[in-house]
């Protein structure tokens, strides 16, 4: 069996500085992957290159098999790949259920006749869409939201909006980029449930985070980055053996 | 070795064409420059750049014809510019601190629309004649001349564009301009303040437009709206150039001016300013931002 | 709604008759003079003198007594030289101020925005912009005072083949002034046949530096003569930049420039130069037996003391174009709109600033092209040359 | 809990269509009929504008390009080749679509001031060869344009007309034409920004990147919305053009390109009828001040400065924020 992403060798430097330099890992299907290490590894970095908003200058991103690296980040949500971002990416003018229907949009057939005279057909999939934005939020748990603007909603629920959004698209891998950031305890064991909850659907998750204890929890296998290389990689247990991952940790 | 004999005629037009266009490129360059400085430290694209020329050019006219010593008259109107600039920060810009980017420039322009109005109401519509700075006698360069204000324009435009490199390099307030341009939390956190910061770069700003616009009124005359396409084409230069970027406006400036230039003189004068602004879709669409504006990586 | 369409219908006719019926009623009410005018912008050098005008000749009248025993009322707009600005207020000095007869239009393309509308309202209308299209073809309602572009350059052409000038290097301005005076002249040019211009170039209103152009003109085979069609600050830039050149053929510029204001721009650079224009710059040289003399002086004199400024060519085009109306209102002894206008067409021998006006169904200028004398530029102002 | 998807939705049309429609019972006189007239089809131009600017977020200064293409090419086919104005019009926009679509997918990669400036060369461009193309133009002093006719019957704003049996004048006729043109154009405008592509659109400008990694082609949606703003501007340039008679190159110039950007801004980017509100003011206000004369200038100026720094967000949605706090505050109290 094939992995679900493959990254080969893969490479980007900013004018001579490496900021990710010849890493390889594999992710299986339905697993939860996540990727740590102390800031300035290249974890976003990392991630920016999956998923096609940087281009790398070396190496190689398969997805299912097919190559990745020169595509944009729309192509890859064609093919199932969303995600949501370390500094978040709400859309402040619209509404908070508008930013969950916005990851339905390639679900949507939307033909500019249909739109401009708004015949039936455009309002049967916009129901549809606005019921299917509502059921995700609730399940991400910011339900209480739905009639809200996104502009009036507290930073914890735009968080577990945006993956609402990304999950609204109905990728078959999601990508988080610290999701916990600035959630207080509470709300980062509601995070955790929801990953779990993610995972059993049978969506691959990739994750960016500091939370050890979070990230120890739910992982299946850790990826670990320091100065832009691979460090380690392994199942949680490994990791947590590893004596370079603890000298980075505790002697970085 | 036909045309050989008529080397020396093409020789002089092509000459004569380039003088013309460095000369209209240099105050473009002016404006630019301009531009950049208040760009750089608030990213408001300013439209009211170009009254700064008018209050300048305006101004000096004015005083002098009033009986005031031209030395002392254009001491003036660069401090009348200036404080201008400044009134134009502290009463129009930092109120809307918070307000988009076009949100800024329509409040440049109702201020650029204002100052107009006034100079109209001061000093009327007509327009008024400044005589050159040294004499009306033209110079020979192989069989082209050149204004002698041509010279005066070149030359005050590099002083300035040297005295702004020492500004920016060599003294504490220019260096906090420039911290407050990349990053304007962190110069917060060194103690820089800046909305000063901000008032520096408009007056900076404003003293430059207003020498440009006294240097140049010889050359253009001046009249209260001398300054709406004088700046349009400073902002043209600066966007060829790269906002933000000091040698890019005063490349993109001289680049503008002598394609001008060269475009009446060979191709067709009815569409020179069209050639100009294909070269600005040209320019942008090999290089998004300008020769040398800078490249952002998108942080997210 | 549709009853709300009739009923405001039917409202809006009985307060229109009641105000006619009003009007008729109180023969003193004033006669109410409209204009627009380009006092602002571009133009303003053009619709500056025209306001000025306008303001003290109908103060003067009224003091006078006014016409017909009724004072006068100006309303006036600035349409800053935008054509459909000068539409709307065409449209509200006809509709809104209702207006007896319209003196205005400072650019041909503020006039002819308004035409339509004048025409349909029917109402006369005395415009103050030069180009040849406004009155050719005739409209029924339309006339204008200043000479056309194309006498203007007929009385240059053939300045210039008197002088034995037959190769022409043409530099004219984009605005509408100049693009018809470049059009008006290759039409002539062809026209006599004997004349050739052997360059064309153009430049825009704003431009600030018109050298590259005449240096093309410099080079062009066999040119013998410059002449420039333009207004504004810009043909003052091309005399300069001429002067700069050291180019020594005989220069011609167009009615568009003739002022004093110019010569204070151009300076020494105009020296030489000839243009048609109206006496109003040469009063002194006219002969007494000109006709034109005393009217001309005393407009010169009147508008200086009053405005403390130098007269201008254009500010006697609203002169003219007043007295052209007040005439016809007074002949028609009344300001109903197709008399006073039947009466504008018939005015014969009116002596104005600009020339004697002779209209008639066929010609709403009713000036010729000898009503421009061709002056010289000799030591810092104007001589009449012929 | 669930669902308030259409109920208001065209809350702003309905009353949009009331004030449109109730106008006649309050003004009473040709010229302000004329100048409604005048201000329902800018609007329009500018309704579609504020798609791209407000809704898209992305900066148009040479806008005015387009309605004088749709004006002049209008203008042009009738007059000198025969043609009727409803062909005109289509052909007309259909085209201007087209040279928007071709010029958008270049610049619209464009940034920010970047795009502005790309933005304001086109305009400049098309301006100038409107300038000096005379043989078809007339060039600066414009050129005249007929009556608009639709099968052979004229629509002339001095004509005379019956409606429903009524008589109503040409003046009053080509108000309510241009109402009904702007209320459809609200309408389509409305439809499109509550859909699939106007989230699209609007998401483009709230966050590309959120766009395009749930699957948002932005490219393509900025250069849809483009051409779509550009045909609006098309299709009101040529009925504007029929109903002034008469068009210069202005109507296509970088001024017109920043009246319409400012209505935009003033009125409130983002708000249909908020910009249909800028587009009224911006009219009416010279209208107002020309009673100033000399002093217009200044005070138009500090007008448009003041507004903008102490309603940045434009006209419309400050009030509508303030009467909101109101009655949030008010509801409080009585809590």
């Amino acid at each position: 069996m094939t992995a679900l992403v493959e990254v080969n060798d893969l490479s980007k430097a900013f004018g001579g500085v490496h900021a990710v330099e010849g890493v390889s890992f594999a992710v299986d299907a339905g697993q939860v992957y996540s990727v740590i290490g102390p800031n300035g590894a290249g974890k976003t970095t990392l991630f920016n290159l999956i998923t096609g908003l940087y281009t790398p200058t070396g190496g190689d991103v398969k997805l299912n098999g097919e190559s990745i690296a020169k595509l944009e980040p729309s192509q890859l949500a064609e093919r199932g790949m969303c995600r949501t971002f370390q500094q978040m990416q709400i859309c402040m003018n619209m509404s908070a259920i508008e930013n969950v229907m916005l990851g339905r949009h390639l679900t949507l057939k939307s033909n500019l006749l249909t739109t401009l005279f708004r015949l039936p057909a455009l309002t049967r999939g916009e129901k549809a869409a606005h019921a299917k934005s509502a059921e995700l939020m609730e399940f991400v748990g910011c339900g209480e939201y739905i009639n809200a603007e996104a502009s009036a909603m507290p930073y914890g629920a735009l968080k577990r909006l945006e993956i609402a959004r990304a999950l609204a698209a109905e990728p078959k891998i999601i990508l988080l980029d610290e999701p916990a950031a600035g959630l207080n305890a509470v709300e980062t064991t509601a995070l955790e449930d929801l990953i779990r909850k993610i995972a059993e659907q049978g969506i691959t998750v990739m994750l960016v985070e500091h939370d050890m204890k979070l990230v120890m929890n739910i992982s299946d296998r850790l990826l670990v980055l320091n100065y832009g290389r691979v460090l380690a990689e392994g199942s949680p247990e490994q990791i947590r053996a590893n004596p370079d991952v603890i000298a980075a940790y505790l002697g970085g | 070795m036909a045309a050989a004999r008529a080397d020396p005629i093409m020789f002089s037009e092509f000459l004569q064409y380039l003088f013309t266009g460095i000369t209209i490129g240099a105050i473009y360059a002016l404006i630019a420059l301009g531009f950049t400085l208040i760009y750089n430290a608030s990213h408001v694209i300013n439209f009211a750049q170009g009254e700064f020329l008018m209050i300048g050019g305006m101004a000096t006219v004015s005083l002098t014809a009033m009986g005031v010593p031209m030395l002392l008259a254009i001491v003036l109107a660069v401090a009348l510019a200036g404080l201008m600039g400044i009134a134009l920060q502290r009463l129009a810009i930092a109120p809307a601190k918070d307000a988009n980017v076009v949100t800024l420039i329509i409040i440049t322009i109702g201020a650029s629309i204002f100052i107009r109005g006034l100079a109209q109401l001061v000093w009327g519509k007509k327009y008024h004649v400044m005589p050159n700075f040294s004499g009306d006698e033209p110079i020979e360069v192989f069989g082209a001349v050149l204004n002698s204000q041509s010279l005066w324009v070149l030359g005050v435009g590099a002083v300035l564009v040297a005295v702004l490199v020492y500004f920016f390099t060599r003294t504490m307030t220019g260096k906090a301009i420039l911290a407050t341009s990349m990053n304007k939390d962190a110069a917060r956190l060194v103690g820089i303040r800046t909305q000063m910061v901000l008032m520096l770069a408009f007056m900076v700003s404003a003293l430059l437009g207003s020498i440009a616009g006294i240097v140049v009124a010889p050359i253009t005359f001046t009249s209260y709206d001398i300054g709406i396409i004088l700046g349009l084409k400073g902002f043209v230069a600066a966007a060829i150039g790269g906002l933000g970027s000091g040698v890019g406006a005063v490349v993109g400036g001289l680049a503008l001016g002598v394609v001008e230039a060269m475009a009446a003189g060979y191709l067709s004068s009815d569409y020179k300013d069209a050639v100009a602004f294909s070269m600005i879709l040209l320019v942008l669409f090999f290089m998004p931002r300008g020769l040398f504006g800078a490249k952002v990586v998108e942080r997210v | 709604m549709n009853g709300t369409l009739a009923r405001y219908t039917k409202k809006f006719l009985a307060i229109t008759a009641a105000g006619l019926l009003a009007m008729s009623a109180q023969a003193a009410d004033p006669i109410r003079i409209g204009s627009f005018l380009s006092v602002t912008g571009p133009a303003s050098f053009l619709g500056d003198p025209e306001l000025k005008t306008l303001e003290m000749y109908v103060e003067k009248i009224n003091e006078e007594g006014g016409v017909l025993g009724r004072q006068l009322e100006l309303i006036h707009y600035d349409d800053a030289g935008n054509a459909s600005k000068a539409r709307n207020f065409a449209s509200r000095l006809i509709r809104s101020d209702r207006v007896d007869i319209i003196v205005g239009g400072s650019t041909t393309g503020a006039t002819m925005a308004a035409v339509p509308l004048i025409e349909q309202a029917q109402i006369p209308f005395i415009s103050l912009a030069g180009a040849t299209v406004i009155t050719t073809p005739v409209k029924k309602w339309v006339f204008k005072t200043p000479q056309s572009d194309r006498m203007a350059a007929e009385r240059i052409l053939t300045d210039m083949e008197s002088r034995g000038l037959t190769k022409i290097g043409l530099i004219s301005g984009t605005g509408g002034f100049g693009s018809s005076g470049r059009e008006q002249t290759l039409a002539v040019a062809k026209e006599m046949g004997n004349i050739e211009v052997v360059a064309d170039e153009t430049y825009g209103g704003s431009d600030t530096d018109m050298t590259a152009q005449l240096t093309n003109i410099r080079g062009a085979d066999g040119v013998q003569t410059i002449l420039n069609f333009g207004f504004g600050q810009g043909p003052a830039i091309v005399t300069r930049n001429y002067a700069q050149l050291s180019i020594d053929l005989p220069f011609y510029q167009s009615h568009g420039v003739a002022s004093d204001g110019f010569l204070e721009l151009a300076g020494d650079s105009a020296e030489g130069l000839r243009l048609p224009a109206s006496p109003l710059l040469v009063p002194a040289s006219l002969p007494d037996s000109d006709p034109q003399k005393p009217i001309v002086e005393a407009y010169k004199s009147e508008y200086e003391a009053r405005w403390n400024a130098k007269v201008s060519t254009f500010g006697a085009y609203a002169y003219d174009g007043l007295m052209l109306a007040v005439e016809a209102i007074e002949k028609a002894g009344t300001t109903d709109k197709a008399a006073v206008r039947d009466a504008l067409e018939n005015i014969q021998g009116h002596v104005g600033v600009t020339g004697t006006y002779n209209m008639s169904a066929d010609d709403h200028n009713g000036l010729t092209a000898d009503s421009f004398r061709i002056l010289e530029v000799q030591n810092g102002s104007w001589k009449l040359v012929n | 809990m669930i669902v308030k998807l259409s109920e208001f939705r065209l809350k702003g049309l309905v009353f949009l269509a009331i004030v449109v429609f109730a106008l006649p019972l309050f003004i009473s006189n040709p010229f302000h009929y004329s100048l409604a007239t005048q201000i329902a089809l800018i609007a329009g131009a500018v309704v579609g504008l504020n798609l791209l600017v407000g809704f898209a977020g992305q900066i148009s200064l040479g806008h005015a390009g387009f309605f004088g293409l749709g004006a002049y090419f209008s203008a042009i086919m009738t007059s000198h080749y025969g043609w009727s104005a409803i062909p005109a019009l289509i052909v007309g926009a259909f085209g201007v679509g087209i040279i928007a679509w071709v010029v958008g997918r270049p610049i619209l990669r464009l940034k920010g001031h970047y795009l502005s400036m790309a933005t304001l060369a086109v305009g400049f461009i098309i301006a100038i060869i409107l300038n000096n193309e005379r043989e078809m133009t007339g060039g600066p002093d414009g050129m005249p344009v007929p009556a608009f006719d639709v099968f052979g019957w004229e629509l002339s704003p001095f004509g005379q007309y019956s409606l429903f049996g009524m008589d109503i004048s040409g003046d009053l006729a080509w108000y309510l034409f241009a109402g009904v043109v702007l209320l459809v154009a609200v309408w389509l405008a409305q439809n499109l920004i509550d859909s699939p592509i106007g989230r699209a659109l609007r998401s483009v400008h709230g966050s590309e990147v959120a766009a395009s990694v749930v699957g948002v082609n932005t490219t393509k949606y900025k250069s849809l919305v483009f051409v779509i703003s550009a045909v609006y501007a098309s299709v009101m340039g040529a009925l504007y053009a029929h109903f002034q008679g008469f068009i210069t190159p202005a109507v296509a110039g970088f001024e017109f390109s920043i009246l319409l950007i400012t209505m935009v801004v003033l009125g409130g980017m983002g708000s249909t009828i908020g910009v249909i509100i800028g587009a009224v003011v911006l009219e009416l206000l010279p209208q107002v001040l020309a009673d100033f004369q000399e002093f217009e200038m200044v005070l138009f100026g500090l007008i448009l400065m003041l507004t903008m720094i102490f309603m940045p967000k434009g006209l419309l949605p400050t009030v509508a924020n303030f009467l909101a706090k109101r009655r949030s505050k008010s509801a409080g109290g009585d809590a």
